[in-house]
């Protein structure tokens, strides 16, 4: 049963793998945040398997943070998007 | 017993990989950045949903099979917003 | 082959691809992601001589964990003073470059009052 | 366990992957993306290393403040990518020659292991229940190696003081210069709202739990600095300006329990960062409550940089 988990876990990872290719080729940013949208999702799959897997149910304290940061992350990112209107520029607007 | 909730398991899981494998190939097919953010959104609800219904027989106690949940919850209300905020930015992409 | 000696050996190619990006990336934030990057490669080192010494009911050597743990901590606050140093850099010269023969740095120098 | 196998393989070389890219990539932006999902590949590695403290800490801090702190410099120095001259062939050809060597070194350590792998685990085990903490690592952390700790603790606090003190004339004790959102839509105030009150419990329960079970001050710490942040990014919270003295407390409040708890040492205990047999949980738990609060609001104002404008 173990090695059900990580072998399922193995394929999750390929996947995400595979949709990193969106993040090199892009062509625009919206795609490139949805591969690392998808590498979290598939991040805290992989962590739950993990987490029966080895019977180390701390892991699942993990999987909620990588769950909370993704979404940080996303704000993160949007904010600096090149030409996105939540762009601002130098000193423009800190009021 | 234990061969039910297992076969239960191994078929929950491949349901949910099925998920991801659909939306990585959606994510690498699809014509446009909407239709590829349809796709990614599958694997946020349904790809993790199946993997943690899958899971919840196997851990042990109450408090673990909270934490699969709430960790699915999280994963919802993240994926939702960063579904608004990158929709946001492929508009504004789409125009300039 | 165990999953230690796998991981040793992604840590060690880890330190070898941050050294190269650390001395042929001319761009300063870049040459900080690079050495982010051999950092990170060491601290997997750390983690396989732990996961080695795994004894006493533990899946690892708490101490090497330990040491990885405020390394993580360091390289936040070392990188942090490395990103103001060069914003500051950047706003004070409108340049980037730490070359002292650089030519566009001598114009930007001489364009300022 | 060939399922373990199979999974370092795939986690390794996707790693080795995107590393490479981080170096190649054309623009720092790229880079910087590639940057954070290799810090979120190696939290994975960490749990499979069966490091699952430490694969909190990358976690926390590699998807949270290292992501906004390197994406908001690559943002704003994206002007200055133009007009770099590229590397010369031999440089290149010669570091490449440097770098295969030190990584063949190192790999070559890796392989030849000694015979008995050397290890700590039991002596710092044996003594652990005398601490009343379940977590070996928060053990070394806090008691056997408390001095590195408090002294971790006092580098990050020094880190912001030199940040800080990069902050031009004019604008100093001002507000630091956090890029913000210029029109915060609804979904980001809304995210903003919703976020923070989970954040802010599952930090507590990080630092509670870390006596017991992996976690601690500074995963608990690292996640209410990235809410914090949240919350300011989205304009429902001013920037603080640095001259106030409430934010120049919470930065230092932790390192100076901790370091009260180290002199009272003398007096309980005899030495320096020992604590009274009986009362040892309690005075960690006071320390690490501290330090969970100190490093939140220091690990935020690393991110928000030095002040930029007055007051």
């Amino acid at each position: 049963m173990i090695d059900v988990y990580l072998i399922i876990g193995s394929f999750i990872l390929a996947m995400v793998a595979l949709g990193l290719i969106r993040i090199v080729r892009g062509p625009d940013t919206a795609d490139r945040m949805m591969a690392a949208q998808l590498l979290g999702t598939g991040g805290v799959a992989i962590l739950l398997l993990f987490s029966v897997a080895t019977a180390a149910p701390s892991i699942v304290d993990v999987a909620l943070l990588l769950a909370l940061l993704a979404a940080f992350a996303a704000v993160a990112f949007v904010k600096d998007v090149p030409g996105s209107p939540s762009d601002i520029s130098g000193a423009t607007d800190r009021s | 017993m234990t061969h039910v909730i297992d076969t239960f398991t191994i078929v929950m899981l491949c349901a949910g990989a099925f998920f991801f494998l659909a939306g990585t190939v959606g994510l690498l097919r699809f014509p446009d950045s909407l239709t590829r953010l349809h796709a990614l959104t599958k694997v946020d609800n349904l790809g993790l949903g199946f993997i943690v219904v899958g899971l919840l027989p196997q851990v042990d106690g109450l408090i673990g099979g909270l934490k699969l949940i709430l960790v699915w919850l999280l994963v919802q209300l993240a994926s939702a917003m960063a579904a608004q905020l990158i929709a946001r930015v492929a508009r504004v992409e789409r125009r300039s | 082959m165990d999953v230690a000696t796998i991981f040793g050996l992604c840590g060690s190619a880890l330190v070898g691809l941050g050294l190269y990006g650390l001395i042929t990336n001319p761009q300063p934030l870049r040459k900080i992601l690079s050495f982010n990057l051999l950092g990170g490669g060491v601290f997997m080192l750390f983690g396989v001589v732990a996961r080695r010494g795994a004894a006493a009911g533990l899946g690892g050597d708490p101490v090497p964990q330990a040491l990885v743990i405020t390394g993580i901590v360091v390289a936040f606050s070392a990188t942090a003073i490395a990103v103001a140093l060069l914003l500051r850099l950047y706003k004070e010269t409108g340049n980037i470059s730490l070359s002292p023969n650089d030519p566009e740095k001598a114009d930007t120098h001489q364009g300022k009052p | 366990m060939t399922g373990a196998i199979l999974f370092a393989i795939a986690i390794a070389a996707l790693l080795l992957a995107v590393a490479v890219w981080v170096v190649v990539a054309r623009t720092a932006f790229t880079a910087t993306v590639g940057f954070i999902v290799y810090g979120l590949l190696l939290a994975l590695v960490w749990v499979a290393l069966s490091a699952v403290d430490v694969a909190l800490t990358e976690a926390a801090i590699g998807s949270g403040v290292t992501g906004m702190l390197l994406l908001g410099a690559a943002a704003q120095l994206r002007a200055t990518e133009a007009n770099v001259e590229s590397t010369s062939l031999p440089l290149k050809l010669s570091a490449g020659i440097l770098c295969v060597l030190v990584s063949g070194g190192l790999a070559a350590v890796m392989l030849d292991p000694p015979a008995v792998a050397p290890t700590l685990a039991p002596e710092a085990t044996a003594k652990l229940s005398a601490t009343g903490l379940g977590n070996p690592v928060a053990g070394v952390l806090f008691a056997y190696r408390a001095l590195d700790t408090l002294l971790e603790k006092v580098v990050v606090v020094l880190a912001l003081i030199g940040v800080w003190s990069l902050t031009p004339d004019r604008a100093w004790g001002g507000v630091p210069g956090l890029r913000l959102y210029a029109r915060p839509s609804g979904t980001l105030t809304l995210l903003a709202q919703v976020l923070p009150p989970v954040g802010i419990m599952l930090g507590i329960y990080m630092f509670w739990t870390g006596a017991d079970n992996p976690g601690g001050a500074f995963q608990g710490g690292a996640l209410l600095a990235a809410m914090w942040l949240l919350v300011m990014v989205a304009r429902l919270q001013p920037v603080p300006p640095t001259s106030l003295g409430r934010l120049r407390l919470l930065v230092t409040i932790g390192p100076f329990i901790f370091l009260t708890i180290g002199f009272a040492g003398f007096a309980l205990a005899g030495s320096f960062l020992a604590y009274p047999i009986d009362y040892a949980k309690p005075l960690i738990v006071v320390a690490e409550t501290g330090l969970t609060l100190s490093i939140g609001v220091t690990l935020a104002l690393l991110v928000a940089g030095p002040a930029e404008r007055s007051a």
